[in-house]
């Protein structure tokens, strides 16, 4: 209707970013504030003996120690989603203390918490806790755990198994499937541990004002609500409606500041026992340590095709590592989020997945960018592209060959997956076309050709992939095990004079939902896009919401705001219809007024606001006001999907791989701000690149983390990366109201196996067929010496 | 961390398993090793400082030469805790004469650190450990 | 991150600094930009009771012609190396090193006396002074001295500096034109391996840092140059013990020691 | 200690500790915090501020060290309401997603283009290797660079 939907409009939020005057947690500061430092384990996994607190305590103003023997360690974190094992029990759930009680079990676990009156000073003092440890066996390889005699994470656990899962067709027709293939292609390979590294490290103030019996806490977070929830419900006990969580600006999350972490909840319960505000903001050495990791899958997968290259059926088995403890979404990453889209954009008609997961020595493992869903992706993409080159066929036509044909979810079904799914609309071919064009890929092979001549290694690498997002429709992941509903809050307050405000519950760290969302009110109402203001990040104003992950903010919560509009306009020209003295139904709406049919005479938005506010002149029966608030419950996910193509050049004195192109064709649906999609997809695909060239979490045979800071953890910089050159298609999503999919995984989950599949195919004439991630300059050329 | 190698010296076996047990000697010839103290019979408190560049740090614990058989090999455990984090090596070291006045040197074991050092050390732990045998054997040589 | 408790004082001369030095003894540590030090201060690896400043002294900061050498002041910064047009002219194989060191704001702080004194066995300006033949000039209780480079790097962060001496300067001989070839270790921005050739009167002068404990000469590689010219860069990695972590191992060292000085003889 | 310098053109003086850092020192005591703190190791670029008018990274700089001199912030970038034009460039070209980074970012391209007026997309790459950016793949940030520095050239 308006004009902003669908227009690059430069974001709202910027000036108060690029001013500094950002309003980050670490930046806020209380009066009568006190600081906290945390005495860590130096060991995987070991008994506390005993810790002695006394020095510390008498250490400059130290406020207070608290440790597991006090209160606090009675408490701990719940999980937020349940998977229950293969034969029906219920995943085995550990408590996750808030401070550890008894025994450690990774590297940087807290067993001390030390308020003081300066940072300074809880730093000092929490030196001179001492800790007697006796240090025990750790394990912190997923697949390793596993094995008879590995160190127990958990001792009433005798196998260190938190869950078995399996999803798919039976096991026996999958593998008889594959035992009659024409050719079948197998791959073992580690899905590597990451650290997210949002580069603001999590930082929490939690304040209890004894005048009130009313805690806020100030959190990084990417869904206040939840933590609210959870925080109050299930870590300490608290009763919600005295607590306020607040989360303004957030420097980055990628998943990591999903999850309830234990410091939230300690610094709740702290902030009661000393009467004053404490807040704790991590070191990037903590961050490494205590953030939630992504990844760290174990796998053995095979695709089986048919002579023309149609896959017959898929099998895989994966060890997936949950760390310690079930973080808040754990369980459901390498499960509900990954094995339900090993279908992929292809046919294959016999599906099955067998994941065991692990508890090991490490920090826990959940969500980052893409969460398991780029897992799935890489897997699909390395055994298709790995089996068209074994068969001597093109990656490209083989995946022509086996696209699901084009089904728009509205004159044809949805396409039922064998995994649980279906998918709500797709059109898979023409993103590959438009990236094979403009990549020039038919070129690309007689220029690799022509370069292989002068010594020079060219490889192409193409990925297609499909997402599930727009997390979530409730009663798909309560069936799923979700153990809350997934829907979202839109509350639209119009003002007495026309402005608005707009309260959602998801939540804004870089998505620039303060512009995207004020495109959509500004253009469904016909106002300026200036008198619309979003707010976000604050359980105080929002009435419930369930934040921001999943590629879910603009699909969910940009519905619900449509949803509460729709409201606004039906109310309000009922209003406008008495004001006009005409009939509802001889009205129409535009440019922010409505007007009766035919005639000039119409009444202004404002004006009928106004008029809702000051009801003098005002319809019978109608209620004062003009202020709605919907909840947006979908149907289904929403299924992006696109085709990533790399270039790379491999140096072939050295390994290393610089990449020369990357390119994008996505489909997310409709856009509504181009711009903000193509930062997100740019990204996306830079972390993505991430994965597959640079980072990895290293631990030692002792459970030490050895790529604990930026010395030692690397990600890429400006000049590890080109340009990101992007397009899109667009298949609308046919269930929600504005026909968007979500923008903010694709990237991630797409480049991965573009690049692994660029540099494997640069070497392919030299025999070699995969290398592991990251794919360090060491690790390639070992691999051309015939050593990988 | 496996740390393996040797070394040779101009000094018969006898001469060099003498040295190498004497406290006094030890205390003055490992890098960083400020004090040994005797808490029993081969059991030893030790206070180290190590100071390398960058990381300066005290250590404490204890020194304990196990598994001894004289003039020919024993084992060396030092078990050292610090701000920085911990240490724990246990080192083999076996006497091979060469000739009547030349010693070969054998060692062998593993290192284990916890900690920020583990965190932060590890990509150098390696050369450290180069750097200190060599300290070692210089002032081993010297007194010889 | 917060370092430890310690006093400061910044030093109004060399002379003075060295007296402090003396005074404080093992306690103190010297700061000049601070690259280094404060970094494993912050991580409390480090915890001086006392730092000497001295990075404010302009006695340090000039490079200058003396003679054959070129001396470049211990408080340069790494940004002043690579852009002083004395150094590009005279001993270009150190402004190419400095190039390569971390990035744009620790260029435009750190000091090369600082990153001397820590002696980080992956820094590259070693590998370009043991090329250039480089003297490390130094200044104590008992007066200056200088030390060449291949003496004064002992080891994984050991040096022939003396507790209570003050890296003052370095002095190149004048024609120490050069190469630096660089693979970088993609986190840290350190080397893996680095390799700087100076090409002086027919021959060649090779160092080696990064790859070992301690930065090097590749004598083997030199002293075949005459007869195999560039292929007397397979000999790069003989007889020294590589250094492994998780971004290369003992063999691809070896490999890129060669590798990088076929490059940078060619 | 006693220190004064020099902040966004004001005069500061302050009693501080040795072991302050000049991040520390802007943030808590001038609460300028608009610079931030992404690392312990000098790596990310997020504290990066100009200190006697070149780019340098605050956190590894203690307050101290900085006594007698001349610091500019990311606050003391725009004239009044007038963004400088590489703010203005960040934000016409979708420069910064979460925002953490940005100041950071900006101030090393103040030192980039103070250096070298016309750079190429490498030259600016290059630039930037001491700051990370998680959230835009640099692909913005490398254009608003671009476009400033026309924009500063006209």
């Amino acid at each position: 209707m308006g004009n902003f939907i669908g227009k690059s409009v430069k974001r709202k939020e910027d000036v108060r970013f690029l001013t500094g005057k950002g309003r980050y947690t670490d930046d806020i500061k209380l009066p009568g504030m006190t600081h906290a430092a945390f005495v860590r384990s130096p060991y995987a996994h070991a008994k506390i003996l005993n810790i002695d607190t006394s020095a510390a305590l008498r250490a400059e103003g130290v406020v207070a120690i608290f440790t597991g023997s006090d209160e606090c360690g009675n408490y701990g974190v719940p999980c937020g989603w349940q998977v229950n094992f293969k034969n029906g029990e219920t995943m085995r759930e550990p408590q996750q203390p808030l401070l550890a009680k008894g025994k450690v079990r990774y590297v940087g676990e807290a067993v001390a918490i030390v308020i003081a009156e300066t940072l300074e000073q809880a730093r000092d003092a929490a030196e001179l806790v001492e800790v007697d440890y006796e240090e025990l066996p750790a394990v912190t390889n997923p697949k390793e755990a596993m094995q008879d005699g590995a160190p127990l994470v958990h001792d009433q656990w005798p196998d260190n198994r938190a869950f078995d899962w399996c999803i798919g067709n039976d096991r026996a027709e999958v593998e008889k499937a594959l035992a009659s293939a024409h050719h079948v292609t197998e791959l073992e390979y580690v899905n590597q541990r990451l650290a997210p590294n949002a580069i603001e490290p999590r930082s929490y103030i939690a304040d209890y004002n004894v005048a009130e019996d009313k805690w806020t806490l100030y959190t990084s977070t990417q869904n206040p609500h939840l933590i609210r929830l959870l925080l109050c419900a299930f870590a300490l006990g608290i009763p919600e409606h005295k607590v306020r969580v607040v989360s303004y600006d957030v420097g980055g999350g990628f998943g990591s500041k999903i999850f309830h972490y234990t410091q939230e909840a300690l610094l709740t319960w702290v902030t009661k026992q000393i009467g004053r505000p404490v807040k704790w903001t991590a070191d990037r050495s903590e961050a490494f340590l205590t953030d939630a990791h992504g990844r760290d899958h174990v796998v053995k997968a095979k695709m089986g095709f048919d002579k023309e290259g149609k896959i017959v059926a898929l099998l895989a088995d994966e060890y997936c590592a949950m760390g310690a403890y079930l973080s808040t979404f754990a369980p459901a990453i390498p499960t509900y989020l990954h094995g339900t889209l090993f279908q992929g954009l292809y046919t294959t008609p016999l599906i099955h997945l067998d994941v065991t997961a692990p508890f090991t020595h490490t920090v826990p493992v959940d969500a980052y960018r893409g969460a398991g869903r780029p897992e799935a992706t890489y897997l699909l993409e390395r055994l298709i592209e790995t089996g068209a080159k074994e068969m001597g066929m093109d990656p490209a036509d083989i995946r022509f060959k086996n696209f699901i044909p084009a089904f728009d979810g509205v004159n044809q079904p949805g396409y039922q997956t064998q995994v649980a799914l279906q998918y709500d609309s797709g059109n898979y071919a023409p993103v590959l076309k438009r990236a094979l064009e403009m990549v020039d890929y038919e070129n690309f092979r007689k220029e690799q050709a022509e370069a292989r001549k002068q010594g020079k290694l060219l490889g192409i690498g193409i990925s297609t992939y499909i997402e599930a997002c727009g997390i979530a429709p409730s009663a798909v992941v309560g069936a799923l095990g979700a153990r809350a509903g997934l829907y979202e809050v839109g509350e639209v307050r119009v003002q007495p004079t026309g402005k608005v405000s707009i309260y959602t519950g998801s939540h804004a760290h870089g998505q620039g939902h303060e512009t995207t969302f004020a495109q959509i009110v500004a253009d469904k109402l016909g106002i300026s896009i200036e008198d619309v203001e979003i707010i976000h990040g604050d359980s105080e104003q929002s009435a419930f919401g369930m934040g921001t992950y999943g590629s879910r903010s603009l699909a969910v919560g940009g519905s619900a705001i449509v949803k509460s509009i729709e409201k606004v306009l039906e109310k309000g020209a009922k209003i406008a219809a008495h004001k006009l003295e005409a009939a509802v139904e001889d009205l129409e709406y535009a440019d922010g007024k409505w007007t009766v049919k035919g005639t000039d005479k119409s009444i202004s938005f404002g004006d009928v606001a106004l008029t809702a506010y000051v009801p003098h002149d005002y319809p019978e029966g109608v209620e004062p006001g003009l202020d709605f608030s919907s909840f947006y419950d979908p149907v289904n996910f929403t299924y992006p999907f696109g085709a990533h193509i790399a270039v790379v050049e491999v140096c072939p004195d050295t390994g290393k791989v610089t990449l020369k192109r990357f390119v994008t064709c996505d489909d997310v649906g409709n856009v509504i701000n181009p711009m903000i999609v193509d930062g997100q997809v740019h990204g996306g695909v830079v972390q993505g690149i991430g994965q597959a060239l640079l980072e990895g979490v290293v631990y030692d045979e002792n459970g030490q983390m050895v790529s604990g800071s930026y010395m030692d953890y690397a990600m890429p910089r400006a000049d590890d990366v080109p340009m990101i050159e992007t397009d899109r298609t667009v298949t609308p999503c046919p269930h929600n109201p504005l026909g968007v999919k979500g923008a903010g995984e694709a990237g991630t989950i797409g480049a991965t196996p573009a690049v692994v599949n660029a540099v494997v195919d640069a070497l392919w004439h030299l025999g070699v067929r995969d290398i592991a991630m990251p794919l360090t300059p060491a690790r390639v050329w070992a691999a051309m010496q015939g050593k990988s | 961390m496996k740390i393996t190698g040797e070394h040779q010296l101009a000094a018969p076996a006898s001469e060099v398993w003498k040295k190498i047990l004497d406290p006094r000697i030890l205390e003055r010839i490992t890098p960083g090793i400020k004090t040994l103290e005797e808490k029993g019979p081969d059991h030893y408190k030790a206070i180290s400082e190590v100071k390398l560049g960058p990381v300066k740090g005290r250590f404490e614990g204890d020194l304990f030469i196990r598994d001894k058989e004289e003039g020919k090999k024993c084992k060396v455990v030092l078990d050292q805790k610090s701000k920085l984090g911990n240490a724990l090596a246990e080192i083999g070291m076996e006497l091979v004469p060469v000739s009547e006045r030349e010693t070969l040197i054998k060692y062998s074991g593993d290192a284990r650190i916890s900690g920020m050092l583990a965190r932060m050390g590890q990509r150098v732990l390696g050369g450290v450990v180069k750097t200190l045998s060599k300290q070692f054997f210089e002032a081993l040589e010297k007194e010889l | 991150m917060i370092p430890a408790k310690f006093d400061y004082v910044r030093a109004g001369s060399v002379s003075e600094a060295i007296a402090l030095l003396d005074k404080y003894g093992d306690e103190a540590k010297l700061l000049s930009g601070g690259h280094s030090l404060i970094p494993a201060m912050k991580l409390r690896l480090n915890r001086p009771a006392v730092l000497i400043d001295i990075g404010h002294l302009s006695e340090l900061k000039s490079i200058t012609e003396e003679g054959d050498e070129v001396v470049v002041g211990a408080n340069c910064t790494h940004k002043q190396i690579a852009t002083s047009e004395l150094i590009a002219s005279q001993a270009s194989v150190l402004a190419e090193a400095a190039r390569t060191i971390g990035d744009v704001q620790v260029r435009n702080r750190g000091t090369i006396g600082g990153s001397l004194a820590h002696a980080d066995p992956a820094a590259d300006y070693p590998a370009a002074l043991l090329a250039a033949e480089a003297q490390i000039e130094v200044e104590g209780k008992n007066g200056r001295r200088k030390i060449p480079a291949a003496d004064f790097f002992q080891g994984m962060y050991t040096t022939a500096l003396a507790d209570d001496e003050v890296v003052v300067a370095v002095r190149l001989p004048k024609g120490s034109q050069g190469t630096y070839e660089k693979f970088f270790q993609p986190a840290s921005r350190f080397a893996i391996v680095g390799v700087a050739v100076v090409k002086r009167n027919g021959g060649v002068q090779v160092g080696i840092t990064g790859a070992s404990d301690t930065p090097y000469r590749a004598t083997a590689v030199e002293q075949a140059y005459a007869e195999k010219g560039v292929d007397a860069a397979e000999l790069a990695a003989e007889g020294v013990d590589m250094m492994e972590d998780h971004f290369a191992d003992a063999a691809y060292r070896a490999h890129l020691a060669k590798v990088l000085t076929r490059k940078a003889l060619a | 200690m006693k220190i004064s310098l020099t902040v966004n053109g004001k005069q500061y003086a302050h009693e501080v500790e040795p072991r302050m850092s000049l991040t520390h020192y802007l943030r808590e005591v001038l609460n300028l915090t608009g610079t931030h703190i992404g690392c312990d190791t000098s790596s990310c670029g997020a504290c990066t501020v100009l200190l006697d008018g070149v780019a340098v990274k605050s956190c590894t700089i203690l307050a101290v060290q900085a006594d007698g001199c001349e610091v500019t912030t990311i606050e003391g970038l725009a004239q009044g309401s007038d963004l400088h034009p590489i703010q203005e460039a960040f934000r016409e070209h979708h420069g910064l997603q979460c925002g953490f980074c940005t100041p950071g970012m900006v101030m090393t391209a103040v030192d980039i283009l103070q250096n070298n007026p016309n750079p190429s997309e490498e030259e600016i790459r290059h630039g930037l290797e001491g700051n990370f950016c998680r959230c835009t793949g640099y692909h913005n940030i490398v254009k608003s660079i671009q476009h400033a520095a026309e924009k500063i050239n006209a």
